[in-house]
Protein backbone atom coordinates (compact mmCIF):
# COMPACT_ATOMS: atom_id res chain seq x y z
CA UNK A 1 0.00 0.00 0.00
CA UNK A 2 1.24 3.37 -1.22
CA UNK A 3 1.23 5.76 2.09
CA UNK A 4 1.87 9.41 1.60
CA UNK A 5 3.22 12.33 3.90
CA UNK A 6 2.80 16.20 3.50
CA UNK A 7 4.23 19.55 5.39
CA UNK A 8 5.31 18.12 8.96
CA UNK A 9 4.43 15.16 8.79
CA UNK A 10 6.81 14.65 5.73
CA UNK A 11 9.59 16.47 7.79
CA UNK A 12 8.78 14.95 11.09
CA UNK A 13 8.65 11.13 9.38
CA UNK A 14 11.65 11.89 6.80
CA UNK A 15 10.37 10.63 4.06
CA UNK A 16 6.76 11.89 1.82
CA UNK A 17 5.97 8.46 0.35
CA UNK A 18 6.36 4.84 2.19
CA UNK A 19 5.22 1.44 0.22
CA UNK A 20 4.37 -0.84 2.80
CA UNK A 21 3.21 -4.08 3.44
CA UNK A 22 0.41 -4.18 6.06
CA UNK A 23 -0.15 -6.69 8.40
CA UNK A 24 -3.53 -8.62 8.56
CA UNK A 25 -6.09 -7.00 10.75
CA UNK A 26 -5.26 -3.47 9.83
CA UNK A 27 -8.91 -2.63 8.08
CA UNK A 28 -9.45 0.62 8.59
CA UNK A 29 -7.60 4.37 8.54
CA UNK A 30 -7.72 4.05 12.22
CA UNK A 31 -5.80 1.33 12.41
CA UNK A 32 -3.15 1.91 9.97
CA UNK A 33 -2.40 5.27 11.58
CA UNK A 34 -1.69 3.22 15.14
CA UNK A 35 0.24 0.58 13.20
CA UNK A 36 2.58 3.54 11.37
CA UNK A 37 3.04 5.08 14.96
CA UNK A 38 5.17 1.84 16.00
CA UNK A 39 7.47 2.23 13.37
CA UNK A 40 9.89 4.74 14.34
CA UNK A 41 10.10 7.58 16.56
CA UNK A 42 9.34 9.53 13.93
CA UNK A 43 6.47 7.98 12.83
CA UNK A 44 5.15 8.59 16.58
CA UNK A 45 5.70 12.34 16.64
CA UNK A 46 3.87 12.40 13.39
CA UNK A 47 0.90 10.90 14.84
CA UNK A 48 1.21 11.92 18.33
CA UNK A 49 -1.81 14.61 18.05
CA UNK A 50 -4.62 12.66 16.27
CA UNK A 51 -6.70 15.95 16.39
CA UNK A 52 -3.95 17.77 13.86
CA UNK A 53 -3.64 15.48 11.40
CA UNK A 54 -6.39 14.77 8.37
CA UNK A 55 -6.27 11.46 6.53
CA UNK A 56 -7.20 11.03 2.42
CA UNK A 57 -7.76 7.71 0.60
CA UNK A 58 -7.54 7.73 -3.10
CA UNK A 59 -7.22 11.49 -3.18
CA UNK A 60 -10.40 12.19 -1.19
CA UNK A 61 -10.81 12.80 2.54
CA UNK A 62 -11.41 9.93 4.96
CA UNK A 63 -12.59 9.47 8.39
CA UNK A 64 -10.64 7.10 10.98
CA UNK A 65 -13.42 4.70 10.46
CA UNK A 66 -12.84 4.13 6.65
CA UNK A 67 -12.25 0.74 5.34
CA UNK A 68 -8.88 0.44 3.27
CA UNK A 69 -8.60 -1.97 0.40
CA UNK A 70 -6.10 -3.00 -1.41
CA UNK A 71 -4.14 -1.03 -3.89
CA UNK A 72 -5.38 2.36 -1.97
CA UNK A 73 -3.06 5.70 -1.61
CA UNK A 74 -3.51 6.77 2.09
CA UNK A 75 -2.43 10.04 2.60
CA UNK A 76 -2.10 12.06 5.77
CA UNK A 77 -1.40 15.46 6.23
CA UNK A 78 -2.23 18.78 8.69
CA UNK A 79 -4.63 21.42 8.12
CA UNK A 80 -4.81 22.70 4.73
CA UNK A 81 -3.30 26.31 4.38
CA UNK A 82 -3.61 27.14 0.35
CA UNK A 83 -5.72 29.70 -0.77
CA UNK B 1 -14.42 25.18 -16.22
CA UNK B 2 -10.52 25.67 -16.25
CA UNK B 3 -8.80 24.34 -13.29
CA UNK B 4 -4.70 24.71 -13.08
CA UNK B 5 -2.49 23.57 -10.82
CA UNK B 6 0.85 25.02 -11.79
CA UNK B 7 4.61 26.81 -10.50
CA UNK B 8 4.46 29.64 -13.17
CA UNK B 9 2.41 33.01 -12.59
CA UNK B 10 -0.62 33.88 -14.43
CA UNK B 11 -2.58 36.77 -16.05
CA UNK B 12 -5.45 37.57 -14.69
CA UNK B 13 -7.09 40.03 -17.21
CA UNK B 14 -6.71 37.56 -19.88
CA UNK B 15 -8.25 35.11 -17.33
CA UNK B 16 -11.18 37.53 -16.93
CA UNK B 17 -11.39 38.00 -21.29
CA UNK B 18 -11.69 34.08 -21.26
CA UNK B 19 -14.65 34.12 -19.06
CA UNK B 20 -16.57 36.94 -20.82
CA UNK B 21 -16.43 35.14 -24.44
CA UNK B 22 -18.57 32.28 -23.14
CA UNK B 23 -21.22 33.93 -25.15
CA UNK B 24 -23.26 37.13 -24.70
CA UNK B 25 -25.84 36.00 -22.22
CA UNK B 26 -23.13 36.68 -19.28
CA UNK B 27 -23.52 40.14 -17.88
CA UNK B 28 -21.03 39.34 -15.08
CA UNK B 29 -17.49 38.27 -14.18
CA UNK B 30 -16.36 38.08 -10.45
CA UNK B 31 -13.06 37.22 -9.42
CA UNK B 32 -10.80 37.43 -6.39
CA UNK B 33 -6.52 37.26 -6.82
CA UNK B 34 -4.68 35.94 -3.67
CA UNK B 35 -1.40 37.45 -2.87
CA UNK B 36 1.72 36.82 -0.85
CA UNK B 37 1.40 38.98 2.19
CA UNK B 38 4.61 40.39 4.01
CA UNK B 39 3.19 40.01 7.20
CA UNK B 40 4.33 42.30 10.51
CA UNK B 41 6.56 39.50 11.28
CA UNK B 42 8.69 40.13 8.07
CA UNK B 43 7.88 36.77 5.75
CA UNK B 44 10.30 36.94 3.35
CA UNK B 45 9.89 33.95 1.01
CA UNK B 46 6.86 30.75 1.47
CA UNK B 47 7.15 27.56 -0.21
CA UNK B 48 3.78 26.44 -1.28
CA UNK B 49 3.54 22.49 -1.03
CA UNK B 50 0.90 20.33 -2.31
CA UNK B 51 -0.40 17.09 -3.06
CA UNK B 52 -0.35 16.41 -6.96
CA UNK B 53 -3.23 14.81 -8.08
CA UNK B 54 -5.81 15.17 -4.87
CA UNK B 55 -5.24 18.75 -5.28
CA UNK B 56 -6.98 19.03 -9.05
CA UNK B 57 -9.50 16.48 -8.11
CA UNK B 58 -10.82 18.11 -4.94
CA UNK B 59 -10.94 21.64 -6.84
CA UNK B 60 -12.36 20.07 -9.82
CA UNK B 61 -14.89 18.61 -7.58
CA UNK B 62 -15.71 22.03 -5.89
CA UNK B 63 -15.84 23.69 -9.50
CA UNK B 64 -18.65 21.03 -10.23
CA UNK B 65 -20.31 22.39 -7.10
CA UNK B 66 -20.63 25.45 -7.77
CA UNK B 67 -22.01 24.92 -10.82
CA UNK B 68 -24.21 22.91 -9.21
CA UNK B 69 -25.66 25.72 -6.80
CA UNK B 70 -25.14 28.34 -8.79
CA UNK B 71 -26.52 29.37 -13.12
CA UNK B 72 -23.02 30.15 -14.16
CA UNK B 73 -21.45 30.29 -17.64
CA UNK B 74 -17.84 30.01 -16.87
CA UNK B 75 -15.79 28.75 -14.16
CA UNK B 76 -11.58 29.22 -13.59
CA UNK B 77 -10.01 28.58 -10.81
CA UNK B 78 -5.55 28.53 -10.59
CA UNK B 79 -3.63 27.69 -7.94
CA UNK B 80 0.19 28.41 -7.61
CA UNK B 81 2.51 25.84 -6.13
CA UNK B 82 6.39 26.58 -5.00
CA UNK B 83 8.31 29.61 -3.83
CA UNK B 84 7.05 32.77 -3.90
CA UNK B 85 7.79 36.14 -2.30
CA UNK B 86 5.42 39.03 -0.82
CA UNK B 87 3.60 40.64 -3.63
CA UNK B 88 3.13 37.69 -5.54
CA UNK B 89 0.04 35.83 -7.15
CA UNK B 90 -0.99 33.08 -5.61
CA UNK B 91 -4.19 32.15 -6.63
CA UNK B 92 -7.26 33.16 -9.38
CA UNK B 93 -11.13 32.32 -8.89
CA UNK B 94 -13.43 33.87 -11.59
CA UNK B 95 -16.70 33.36 -12.10
CA UNK B 96 -18.81 33.78 -15.45
CA UNK B 97 -22.56 34.26 -14.65
CA UNK B 98 -25.94 36.27 -16.47
CA UNK B 99 -26.45 37.91 -13.27
CA UNK B 100 -24.00 39.36 -10.62
CA UNK B 101 -25.66 37.94 -7.44
CA UNK B 102 -24.76 34.37 -8.76
CA UNK B 103 -21.08 35.02 -9.89
CA UNK B 104 -20.64 36.87 -6.51
CA UNK B 105 -21.33 34.06 -4.63
CA UNK B 106 -19.95 31.34 -6.27
CA UNK B 107 -16.53 33.31 -6.24
CA UNK B 108 -16.99 33.53 -2.61
CA UNK B 109 -17.24 29.76 -2.21
CA UNK B 110 -14.62 28.81 -4.34
CA UNK B 111 -12.29 30.55 -2.48
CA UNK B 112 -13.57 29.52 1.24
CA UNK B 113 -13.47 26.07 0.28
CA UNK B 114 -10.15 26.22 -1.73
CA UNK B 115 -8.65 27.60 1.68
CA UNK B 116 -10.38 24.80 3.79
CA UNK B 117 -10.46 21.82 1.06
CA UNK B 118 -7.29 21.78 -1.17
CA UNK B 119 -4.35 20.12 -0.28
CA UNK B 120 -2.00 22.78 -0.39
CA UNK B 121 0.26 23.63 2.84
CA UNK B 122 2.65 26.81 3.41
CA UNK B 123 5.92 26.73 4.60
CA UNK B 124 7.06 30.61 5.71
CA UNK B 125 10.86 31.68 5.56
CA UNK B 126 11.63 34.50 7.62
CA UNK B 127 14.57 35.86 10.02
CA UNK B 128 16.84 32.57 9.06
CA UNK B 129 13.93 30.16 10.13
CA UNK B 130 11.11 28.36 8.83
CA UNK B 131 7.82 27.44 10.06
CA UNK B 132 4.72 25.76 8.67
CA UNK B 133 1.37 28.03 8.26
CA UNK B 134 -1.17 26.50 10.75
CA UNK B 135 -4.73 26.66 9.48
CA UNK B 136 -7.34 29.75 10.56
CA UNK B 137 -10.88 28.84 12.58
CA UNK B 138 -12.29 31.73 10.72
CA UNK B 139 -11.40 29.80 7.17
CA UNK B 140 -13.15 27.07 8.82
CA UNK B 141 -16.02 28.96 9.99
CA UNK B 142 -16.26 30.88 6.43
CA UNK B 143 -16.50 28.01 4.79
CA UNK B 144 -18.98 26.44 7.24
CA UNK B 145 -21.24 29.46 5.78
CA UNK B 146 -21.79 27.05 2.52
CA UNK B 147 -22.85 23.79 4.42
CA UNK B 148 -26.35 22.64 3.26
CA UNK B 149 -28.91 21.67 6.02
CA UNK B 150 -29.26 17.72 4.87
CA UNK C 1 -8.81 55.06 -5.07
CA UNK C 2 -9.47 55.62 -8.22
CA UNK C 3 -12.83 57.01 -10.38
CA UNK C 4 -12.98 56.88 -13.76
CA UNK C 5 -16.10 57.34 -16.32
CA UNK C 6 -14.91 57.11 -20.03
CA UNK C 7 -15.91 56.21 -23.35
CA UNK C 8 -12.93 54.00 -24.13
CA UNK C 9 -12.59 50.31 -22.92
CA UNK C 10 -10.44 49.33 -20.14
CA UNK C 11 -8.03 46.72 -19.32
CA UNK C 12 -8.93 44.52 -16.34
CA UNK C 13 -5.68 42.66 -15.77
CA UNK C 14 -4.02 46.23 -15.73
CA UNK C 15 -6.41 47.66 -12.93
CA UNK C 16 -6.20 44.57 -10.75
CA UNK C 17 -2.12 44.38 -10.69
CA UNK C 18 -2.70 48.05 -10.06
CA UNK C 19 -4.42 47.47 -7.23
CA UNK C 20 -2.24 44.86 -6.08
CA UNK C 21 1.12 47.10 -6.03
CA UNK C 22 -0.24 49.28 -2.93
CA UNK C 23 1.78 47.53 -0.17
CA UNK C 24 2.97 44.11 1.00
CA UNK C 25 0.43 43.86 3.47
CA UNK C 26 -2.36 42.82 0.97
CA UNK C 27 -3.79 40.05 0.34
CA UNK C 28 -6.82 40.03 -1.59
CA UNK C 29 -8.44 41.83 -4.89
CA UNK C 30 -11.90 41.53 -5.46
CA UNK C 31 -13.10 42.30 -8.70
CA UNK C 32 -16.21 42.63 -11.22
CA UNK C 33 -17.04 43.03 -14.65
CA UNK C 34 -19.89 43.80 -15.96
CA UNK C 35 -20.49 43.04 -19.78
CA UNK C 36 -23.13 44.01 -22.14
CA UNK C 37 -25.57 40.76 -22.37
CA UNK C 38 -27.06 40.19 -26.04
CA UNK C 39 -30.65 39.60 -24.28
CA UNK C 40 -33.01 37.04 -25.17
CA UNK C 41 -35.09 40.29 -27.17
CA UNK C 42 -31.99 40.10 -29.70
CA UNK C 43 -30.88 43.63 -28.31
CA UNK C 44 -28.03 45.00 -31.24
CA UNK C 45 -26.55 47.48 -29.12
CA UNK C 46 -27.26 50.21 -26.09
CA UNK C 47 -26.28 53.32 -25.55
CA UNK C 48 -25.64 54.80 -22.13
CA UNK C 49 -25.93 58.56 -21.21
CA UNK C 50 -24.64 59.71 -18.11
CA UNK C 51 -24.95 62.81 -15.91
CA UNK C 52 -21.21 64.23 -16.43
CA UNK C 53 -20.03 65.97 -12.85
CA UNK C 54 -22.53 64.08 -10.53
CA UNK C 55 -21.22 60.80 -11.83
CA UNK C 56 -18.04 60.75 -10.54
CA UNK C 57 -19.29 62.70 -7.38
CA UNK C 58 -21.58 60.19 -6.45
CA UNK C 59 -19.31 57.22 -7.52
CA UNK C 60 -16.56 58.95 -5.19
CA UNK C 61 -18.74 59.21 -2.05
CA UNK C 62 -19.55 55.30 -2.68
CA UNK C 63 -15.90 54.88 -2.38
CA UNK C 64 -15.34 57.17 0.38
CA UNK C 65 -18.81 55.63 2.20
CA UNK C 66 -16.68 52.08 1.25
CA UNK C 67 -13.35 53.16 2.76
CA UNK C 68 -15.20 54.24 5.68
CA UNK C 69 -16.83 50.58 6.42
CA UNK C 70 -14.43 48.23 5.25
CA UNK C 71 -10.55 48.36 6.01
CA UNK C 72 -9.64 48.92 2.25
CA UNK C 73 -5.72 49.46 0.62
CA UNK C 74 -7.07 50.62 -2.72
CA UNK C 75 -10.60 50.51 -4.80
CA UNK C 76 -10.87 51.39 -8.40
CA UNK C 77 -14.08 52.45 -10.03
CA UNK C 78 -14.39 52.50 -13.94
CA UNK C 79 -17.42 53.02 -15.69
CA UNK C 80 -17.90 53.76 -19.59
CA UNK C 81 -20.29 55.72 -21.50
CA UNK C 82 -21.75 56.08 -24.78
CA UNK C 83 -22.49 53.28 -27.33
CA UNK C 84 -21.94 49.38 -26.45
CA UNK C 85 -22.66 46.03 -27.95
CA UNK C 86 -23.33 42.44 -26.62
CA UNK C 87 -19.93 41.26 -24.71
CA UNK C 88 -18.61 44.48 -24.29
CA UNK C 89 -17.33 45.76 -20.96
CA UNK C 90 -19.30 48.39 -19.16
CA UNK C 91 -18.03 48.57 -15.80
CA UNK C 92 -15.18 47.74 -13.34
CA UNK C 93 -15.05 47.27 -9.68
CA UNK C 94 -11.99 45.97 -7.84
CA UNK C 95 -11.03 46.26 -4.61
CA UNK C 96 -7.80 45.62 -2.01
CA UNK C 97 -7.28 44.41 1.29
CA UNK C 98 -5.61 42.58 3.34
CA UNK C 99 -8.45 39.86 4.19
CA UNK C 100 -11.29 38.80 1.79
CA UNK C 101 -13.70 38.94 3.32
CA UNK C 102 -13.49 42.91 3.28
CA UNK C 103 -12.41 43.18 0.13
CA UNK C 104 -15.78 40.87 -1.16
CA UNK C 105 -17.90 43.26 0.79
CA UNK C 106 -16.78 46.29 -0.56
CA UNK C 107 -16.62 45.07 -4.37
CA UNK C 108 -20.67 43.67 -4.09
CA UNK C 109 -21.31 47.31 -1.61
CA UNK C 110 -19.90 49.35 -4.50
CA UNK C 111 -21.82 47.28 -7.73
CA UNK C 112 -25.10 47.35 -5.64
CA UNK C 113 -24.78 51.13 -5.33
CA UNK C 114 -23.61 51.96 -8.55
CA UNK C 115 -26.94 50.21 -10.04
CA UNK C 116 -28.93 52.30 -8.40
CA UNK C 117 -27.03 55.61 -6.88
CA UNK C 118 -24.94 56.49 -10.39
CA UNK C 119 -26.71 58.34 -12.64
CA UNK C 120 -26.51 56.24 -15.88
CA UNK C 121 -29.21 55.70 -18.27
CA UNK C 122 -29.34 52.64 -20.52
CA UNK C 123 -30.97 53.10 -24.21
CA UNK C 124 -31.31 49.40 -25.87
CA UNK C 125 -31.53 49.21 -29.72
CA UNK C 126 -32.93 46.56 -30.98
CA UNK C 127 -35.30 45.21 -33.71
CA UNK C 128 -35.23 48.68 -35.39
CA UNK C 129 -36.52 50.75 -31.77
CA UNK C 130 -34.61 51.60 -29.24
CA UNK C 131 -36.36 51.47 -25.71
CA UNK C 132 -34.90 53.11 -21.95
CA UNK C 133 -34.02 50.24 -19.66
CA UNK C 134 -36.68 50.39 -16.61
CA UNK C 135 -34.59 50.12 -13.22
CA UNK C 136 -35.00 46.89 -11.43
CA UNK C 137 -36.69 46.68 -7.96
CA UNK C 138 -34.08 43.68 -7.90
CA UNK C 139 -31.35 46.26 -8.10
CA UNK C 140 -33.03 48.51 -5.55
CA UNK C 141 -33.84 44.99 -2.81
CA UNK C 142 -30.24 44.25 -3.51
CA UNK C 143 -28.39 48.14 -2.40
CA UNK C 144 -31.02 48.29 0.54
CA UNK C 145 -28.88 45.47 2.04
CA UNK C 146 -26.12 47.67 2.89
CA UNK C 147 -28.02 50.53 4.90
CA UNK C 148 -26.97 50.96 7.97
CA UNK C 149 -29.84 50.91 11.11
CA UNK C 150 -29.22 54.16 12.00
CA UNK D 1 -31.58 78.65 -13.23
CA UNK D 2 -29.98 75.65 -14.70
CA UNK D 3 -31.86 72.70 -15.31
CA UNK D 4 -30.58 69.65 -16.82
CA UNK D 5 -33.53 66.53 -18.11
CA UNK D 6 -31.72 63.15 -19.01
CA UNK D 7 -33.16 60.03 -20.61
CA UNK D 8 -36.68 60.20 -21.58
CA UNK D 9 -37.25 63.18 -19.67
CA UNK D 10 -34.64 64.94 -22.17
CA UNK D 11 -36.63 63.13 -25.38
CA UNK D 12 -40.09 64.08 -24.19
CA UNK D 13 -39.05 67.69 -23.67
CA UNK D 14 -36.62 68.23 -26.34
CA UNK D 15 -34.16 69.51 -24.62
CA UNK D 16 -31.17 68.74 -22.46
CA UNK D 17 -30.55 71.77 -20.55
CA UNK D 18 -32.82 74.99 -19.84
CA UNK D 19 -31.06 78.42 -18.22
CA UNK D 20 -34.65 79.57 -16.80
CA UNK D 21 -35.68 82.18 -14.75
CA UNK D 22 -37.84 81.32 -12.03
CA UNK D 23 -40.89 83.99 -10.89
CA UNK D 24 -41.38 84.24 -7.36
CA UNK D 25 -42.86 81.67 -5.02
CA UNK D 26 -41.00 78.82 -6.41
CA UNK D 27 -38.36 77.97 -3.12
CA UNK D 28 -38.28 73.95 -3.59
CA UNK D 29 -37.61 71.30 -6.01
CA UNK D 30 -41.96 69.91 -5.71
CA UNK D 31 -42.81 73.80 -6.75
CA UNK D 32 -40.49 74.13 -9.43
CA UNK D 33 -41.66 70.82 -10.85
CA UNK D 34 -45.24 72.12 -10.89
CA UNK D 35 -44.15 74.80 -12.76
CA UNK D 36 -41.98 73.14 -15.26
CA UNK D 37 -45.38 71.22 -16.38
CA UNK D 38 -46.66 73.98 -16.99
CA UNK D 39 -44.24 75.08 -19.54
CA UNK D 40 -45.17 73.02 -22.58
CA UNK D 41 -47.18 69.50 -23.22
CA UNK D 42 -43.32 68.22 -23.52
CA UNK D 43 -42.78 69.39 -19.96
CA UNK D 44 -46.51 68.13 -18.69
CA UNK D 45 -45.74 64.42 -20.30
CA UNK D 46 -42.19 64.34 -18.80
CA UNK D 47 -43.20 65.30 -15.64
CA UNK D 48 -46.87 63.66 -15.73
CA UNK D 49 -46.00 60.37 -13.58
CA UNK D 50 -43.75 62.43 -10.17
CA UNK D 51 -43.17 58.58 -9.10
CA UNK D 52 -40.89 58.00 -12.04
CA UNK D 53 -38.89 61.33 -11.75
CA UNK D 54 -35.48 61.87 -9.34
CA UNK D 55 -34.22 65.25 -8.90
CA UNK D 56 -30.45 66.54 -8.12
CA UNK D 57 -29.69 69.30 -6.54
CA UNK D 58 -25.91 70.72 -7.10
CA UNK D 59 -25.15 66.91 -8.14
CA UNK D 60 -26.64 65.56 -5.33
CA UNK D 61 -30.03 63.53 -5.06
CA UNK D 62 -33.00 65.72 -3.48
CA UNK D 63 -36.19 65.16 -2.40
CA UNK D 64 -39.01 67.31 -3.43
CA UNK D 65 -39.13 69.69 -0.31
CA UNK D 66 -35.20 70.28 -1.12
CA UNK D 67 -34.81 74.25 -1.41
CA UNK D 68 -33.94 75.84 -4.18
CA UNK D 69 -31.04 78.55 -3.94
CA UNK D 70 -30.33 81.46 -6.86
CA UNK D 71 -27.27 79.36 -8.68
CA UNK D 72 -28.12 75.96 -8.11
CA UNK D 73 -27.95 73.31 -10.64
CA UNK D 74 -31.52 71.03 -10.61
CA UNK D 75 -31.30 67.75 -12.79
CA UNK D 76 -34.52 65.74 -13.41
CA UNK D 77 -34.45 61.71 -14.49
CA UNK D 78 -35.40 58.70 -14.75
CA UNK D 79 -34.43 55.51 -11.76
CA UNK D 80 -30.52 54.73 -12.69
CA UNK D 81 -30.08 51.98 -14.90
CA UNK D 82 -26.02 51.50 -14.86
CA UNK D 83 -23.75 49.44 -14.36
Amino acid sequence: MKVLYFAWLRSRIGVGEEDLCLPAGIATVGELINWLKTRSPGHAAAFSDAGLVRAAVNQDYAGLDHPLRPGDEVAFFPPVTGG
Amino acid sequence: MTVRVQREDFDPGAEIAALGVGGTEIGAVASFVGLVRGGTDGVAAMTLEHYPGMTERQIAAMVDEACRRWPLDGATVIHRFGRLTPGDRIVFVGVASRHRAAAFAACEFLIDWLKTRAPFWKLEEGAGTSRWVEAKDEDDARAKRWQKED
